[in-house]
């Protein structure tokens, strides 16, 4: 197979990171967990960084794992930029085409090249203590692409980007890690990106997998409480019943069962907090919404266009209007009822 | 009482000095002398700038005379020491005299002339050799010889005396132009004048005479 | 780190340990127990010892103020106050030993005042010593941590001012222990340098047993009767010094990031 | 940085200046142009610069190695090592000069198998000079570099690896650029150490004007007959080694981070 | 007046920054800007850290210009965590506390405290260099709190954090820099944050200020292309006219003109993506939509539970849901029409 696979055991500390997975070429990865999950000390395994205790890191076909760093032909975007602090900017993104060999001027050419992709050539004669925060990271992102390696480690391109310079990025990435035979980890900790770059994501969690596929499917159905957070859908554990899902309290929800859900095992209730209605507390509404459980607010937050509100009780989250929650005069504190249709809840078996 | 006795003495003094010090204090119960041992133009230079010192033993009368203000009574003359040719033991390279020095391929390695010790050669030998060094101090001159550095160079007798094996001595005649002279003398500030009367005369009489004939050194 | 390195590290090492090996090749071990209980050197290796270590912590004390401030502080005047303090450096010690005499002796200015003052006669005590050991170790220290300073930068210092550390708490708890690594090796060199120093002590501090003279002025006094014996005392020296460094360099001192 | 600092700082600077004062004051400067203009003191000098010069820049060729792979090396001989290389510094350097002339000089081993095979004999040579002066200064080059490299880290060294330069290309465009400030003191350490080196020039490498004897040596021939021209001739070596540190520690070697 | 007031010149380099801002004692001021817009170096300034060429800084009544860095009672949380890397988490966070002169037990007690705060407890004994970079940034949080300081400065604090740490920061923040005697100045690239935790915003602009007011007021009217694209809302500039607002060619778009509104003026027209409808091109749809206009899909990017649309042409954005953009073959290159009910536009002055 070409792209990427790697089974890795390595540890840093007390932590460890146990993980294996595949890249095919031509696909993007996302990697998504909490903070502390592995994440960083994932790419930095795959570099070569860090020496595993036991695994193989097979890229192309070629078995690099004990091949060293620089003839691994993978670029890491560490967290921190790093530029080197004794070259320009344009000199910095220039290091990796030279280090493959290139004349003075054939990779200072190149280099020009990734730092306009990145909105960065202004920046070219500058020394990296003459950058702001931002432009350092597009700096290094340029860095990174510049050298065209088969495969690019990407460790969060986008924090610390503006708002535009987060969606030419994203749009630069999007070109350039489709190239044929490059496959790319990126991690992330939006779900955004991930939507919109990788086409398959695993969630880390202490080190180990603890989520993967394809990622729509994993947002759309996810089966751990950190990935239906950051996937901004409500999950609510319990077993599968026929109707639905029963939770560990006897309560019932009703909703669609997915194909591989079987009744009587575990499973998850997943549905989005746009789907989730709120009524002033007392009487359940009348009408089509068949779940209603009564909550009282926690939090308030906006959420794009829309205030998510935060329960305590139920846990559920749900998306306002901020019209709907002046009307309502919501705020943490207020008892209410929130109603989800059945229609808009899905029951995928769980994985424990 | 315990009184202690500071001597500043020529380096080239340390071994005969060094066993004088044991018989002087066992004749002088209560009196430890104790040395101090460097180039005696630096002495003379310590003793200028305030240095607390009894006794002044010096390599050369030059030195000495730097320091008459500073001097209890007249300078005499304890020992002399003469100029020899040291080459490796056994005298390989067949040295009989200084004309033997002039041969073509032979390392002679000599001191400066503005040391002592050069002093001495320029005086004895004139300009005529060529050496491959001129040392600092005549110990460089006799540590390139017992190194096999050089296979012959101009140093004092209680040189070759001290190298014991490692050197053979070659006398010349010219040597005895060049005769350096070791004076010594009390100092004017001495809280000791009695004990540094007693140690010069000490150096000056029989028993100084056997440790300085001993390494070699000549009578005044 | 490129394999190529090794050959001209190990030509310097070669440099380095060859003519040391040499040594002890050509050195009478046999007789070196003997050599090294003699009063003389051990007396020598005592005094050696103490005031190495005792001109060490004033280097530190004196130097780490002054390789901050020459690091820290902008202006000409600083400019040129660092060159000048390469000076002991690069004067000859027996020199430099006179220097001292000249300013410290009886006729010096700051001597006679001394004397006239106290009645404190610094030439040829112990003292004085360990001032001529100071005075030539001194720049190792500053020029080692100088250049320490400057590639270690101020950002944590700013980091501290902000949360409320006013400029001594910087220095005591972020300065310094940042500097550690390289204290660590500026001690070092200016211990070494002080371990070895000759030509300065014996011009201004003279060569008297158990006062004045340090181990370098015995090994100069054997090497006048037996230059054998002077070498054995030379290597005493080096194994203690070795010995000293690498107990007195913990792992504190080696870089603890 | 805290002003209180400035007190020791000052004393230090005191400790270092004055005595450099008072020598200067008691010298008659009337007779300096005469004596700087001698043949001796200028062909001194000149072998001084050229001989200080050498041998600086091959403790930099050969010391950079020897630091790098000491920082970052592992393993217990690296500790060994690490522990080896501060031998010239502690060795008196007479004694060192006994090593080198036992090594390299017609009798020894390594001197011995030279003169065989090629006729050449370095005792006595201008490069024995070279030879000795490396050999005092190397430690002070390969100790500084090697503290600086320790706390600046291996982080760019591994960036640079990530965007595929091999080994040598990191060193020679990461490491050694990052390096610079501290080669600077390294550079300025290890010269004025070489330019000042007495004891084992003289026993290696003799003293014969215009092939061996440097400055020292013709300051310290000058002293035991005229203190005062010594003298002289030692502030023209100082003030020539510190108009070569200032001119040559371009800004480049400041620090440029 | 108690709280800050700043009058700043400064310059980097070519970089001038020369700002002028008040933050009343108890509010939160955000400062949102592209990257190199000045807001790290704004805080360097306000904290001492750099020089103004010109400028005064007025805390709580003292005028702080002159008064060193350490005296000034000013946090600041940079972009880059900085934590000391000698000393344990415990002793950074204990590092304020302590220079104020509290005792070491005193002082580890309020570093817990804070630490736990940020969900950070157990690292206490870790050396930063075992931290992850979400972790680091947590600690870096919890020691610029520690100092309890009169003013904090705040650059990016959410940024590296996953979304969980994120939250809880966010309310973390939201508790201390309410503080009666206490104001704060938070950079950030999160409209988010800036909605949650700030009461007054100013938007930077290559070292100037080109926008300020209440938060909501900017968000929902902002004035600069930069404040409308990073506010998600849809900005078209033009002429005002009583019925809505005419575009410079000639284009009018209908809707409701703000109080402040002039006809005649220069203004700006208003809409959130959500307003906006998308239908396939060719004719416009019957209906209340009254402002259509041609377009041509350019990107789509998921946009927390929905699509949202950029358009060439127009330059619109629309949100639309992922079943909408299935269901219309949605993709960039596809012609479509776009229309926004006028309901949904205001119309407001604009500042050139
Ligand atoms: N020495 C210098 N010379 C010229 N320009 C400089 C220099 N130092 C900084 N700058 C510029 O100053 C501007 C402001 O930088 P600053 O770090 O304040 O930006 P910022 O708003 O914090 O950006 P970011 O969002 O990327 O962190 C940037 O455009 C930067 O390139
Ligand atoms: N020397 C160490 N000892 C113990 N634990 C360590 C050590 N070094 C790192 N760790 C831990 O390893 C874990 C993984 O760190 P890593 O940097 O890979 O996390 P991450 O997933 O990248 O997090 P983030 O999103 O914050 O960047 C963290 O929990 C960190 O605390
Ligand atoms: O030390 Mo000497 O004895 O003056 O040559
Ligand atoms: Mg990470
Ligand atoms: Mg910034």
């Amino acid at each position: 197979m070409t792209g990427l696979t790697a089974r890795l055991t390595l540890s840093r500390g007390t932590f460890t990171l146990d993980v294996d997975l595949s890249v095919p070429a031509g696909t993007v990865l996302a990697v998504l967990g909490p903070n502390g999950a592995g994440k960083s000390t994932l790419l930095d395994g795959l570099v070569g960084l860090h020496r595993p205790d036991r695994g193989a890191v097979v890229l192309g076909g070629r078995d690099v794992t004990a091949v060293p760093v620089h003839s691994r032909r993978i670029a890491l975007l560490a967290q921190d930029a790093m530029l080197f602090p004794h070259l320009s900017v344009l000199d910095n993104v220039a290091f990796a085409p030279r280090s493959a060999g290139l004349g003075r001027a054939t990779a200072r050419d190149r280099a020009r090249h990734w730092l306009s992709e990145v909105d960065a050539g202004a920046l070219a004669d500058r020394g990296p203590a003459q950058l702001s925060g931002g432009q350092a990271q597009r700096v290094a992102v340029a860095r990174a692409l510049a050298g065209e390696p088969e495969l690019l480690l990407l460790d969060e391109p986008l924090a610390a980007l503006d708002v535009d310079a987060a969606r030419a990025v994203r749009g630069l990435l999007r070109r350039v890690i489709r190239a044929e035979d490059r496959c790319t980890v990126l991690v992330t900790h939006d779900p955004l990106d991930a939507l919109t770059l990788a086409d398959h994501v695993v969630v880390l969690d202490a080190g180990r997998v603890v989520e993967r596929g394809p990622v729509r499917d994993v947002l759309a159905a996810p089966r751990t409480a950190f990935t239906a957070r950051i996937a901004g859908l409500n999950l609510v554990p319990g077993t599968v019943t026929g109707a639905g899902l029963r939770t560990g309290d006897g309560q019932v929800i009703a909703g669609v069962a997915a194909a591989d859900a079987v009744a009587g095992q575990a499973g998850v209730a997943v549905f989005p907090p746009s789907a989730v209605a709120v009524f002033p507390a007392g009487d359940p509404p009348g009408g089509s919404p068949r779940n209603t459980v009564a909550a009282t607010v926690a939090t308030l937050e906006p959420h794009g266009p829309v205030i998510r509100l935060r329960t305590a009780g139920s846990g559920w989250a749900a998306d306002l209007t901020p019209a709907a929650v002046a009307e309502l005069g919501l705020e943490p504190g207020v008892p209410v009822r929130l109603a989800v249709k059945a229609a808009a809840v899905t029951v995928h078996p769980a994985l424990d | 009482g315990h009184s202690t006795l500071t001597v500043f003495a020529a380096a080239s003094l340390t071994e005969s000095f060094t066993a004088l010090e044991k018989r002087f204090e066992a004749e002088h119960t209560g009196v430890d002398v104790v040395f101090s041992f460097a180039g005696s133009s630096q002495l003379a230079q310590q003793i200028n700038e305030g240095a607390r010192a009894d006794v002044f033993a010096s390599a050369d009368e030059a030195n000495m005379n730097k320091v008459t203000a500073h001097l209890a009574g007249l300078p005499a003359v304890f020992a002399t020491n003469q100029l020899t040719i040291a080459v490796a033991p056994g005298n390989p390279k067949g040295i009989r005299g200084l004309a033997d020095l002039a041969r073509p391929g032979l390392a002679v390695v000599v001191c400066a002339p503005q040391v002592p010790c050069g002093a001495a050669t320029r005086k004895a030998a004139g300009t005529a050799l060529k050496p491959v060094s001129e040392e600092q101090d005549v110990k460089a001159v006799l540590t390139k010889v017992t190194a096999g550095e050089a296979d012959a160079g101009l140093v004092y007798r209680t040189d070759v005396r001290s190298a014991g094996e490692k050197v053979t001595g070659v006398d010349f005649p010219e040597a005895a132009q060049a005769v350096n002279r070791y004076p010594i003398a009390a100092l004017a500030e001495s809280a000791q004048a009695e004990a540094a009367r007693q140690f010069t005369e000490f150096v000056l009489g029989p028993a100084g005479r056997e440790e300085l004939t001993r390494v070699g050194f000549g009578a005044p | 780190m490129p394999r190529l390195l090794w050959v001209p590290a190990a030509c310097a090492l070669a440099l380095v340990v060859l003519p040391v090996v040499g040594l002890v090749l050509r050195t009478d071990l046999a007789r070196l127990p003997e050599l090294v209980v003699a009063p003389a050197a051990l007396s020598a290796l005592e005094l050696s010892l103490t005031t190495a270590a005792m001109s060490t912590v004033t280097c530190v004390i004196l130097g780490v103020p002054l390789a901050v401030v020459l690091a820290r502080a902008r202006g000409r005047a600083v400019r040129f106050l660092r060159a000048v303090v390469l000076l002991p450096l690069v004067l000859p010690p027996v020199v430099g030993g006179l220097a001292l005499l000249y300013l410290l002796g009886r006729n010096g200015f700051l001597g006679y005042a001394l004397d006239a003052a106290t009645g404190v006669r610094l030439p040829f005590t112990t003292a004085a010593v360990v001032i001529a050991q100071t005075f030539v170790a001194m720049p190792f220290l500053v020029v080692s941590l100088e250049g320490a300073l400057r590639s270690a930068g101020t950002g944590y210092e700013r980091v501290a001012a902000t949360l409320g550390a006013r400029p001594w708490t910087v220095f005591r708890r972020v300065t310094l222990p940042l500097l550690l690594p390289a204290l660590g090796s500026g001690v070092v060199l200016s211990f070494a340098r002080a371990l070895g120093e000759f030509g300065a002590t014996i011009t201004f501090a003279g060569s008297l047993q158990g006062v004045t003279r340090t181990l370098p002025l015995e090994v100069y006094a054997q090497s006048e009767s037996d230059v054998d014996s002077a070498v054995a005392v030379a290597l005493l020296l080096v194994v203690v010094a070795i010995l000293v460094i690498a107990l007195a360099r913990p792992r504190a001192l080696e870089g603890v990031r």
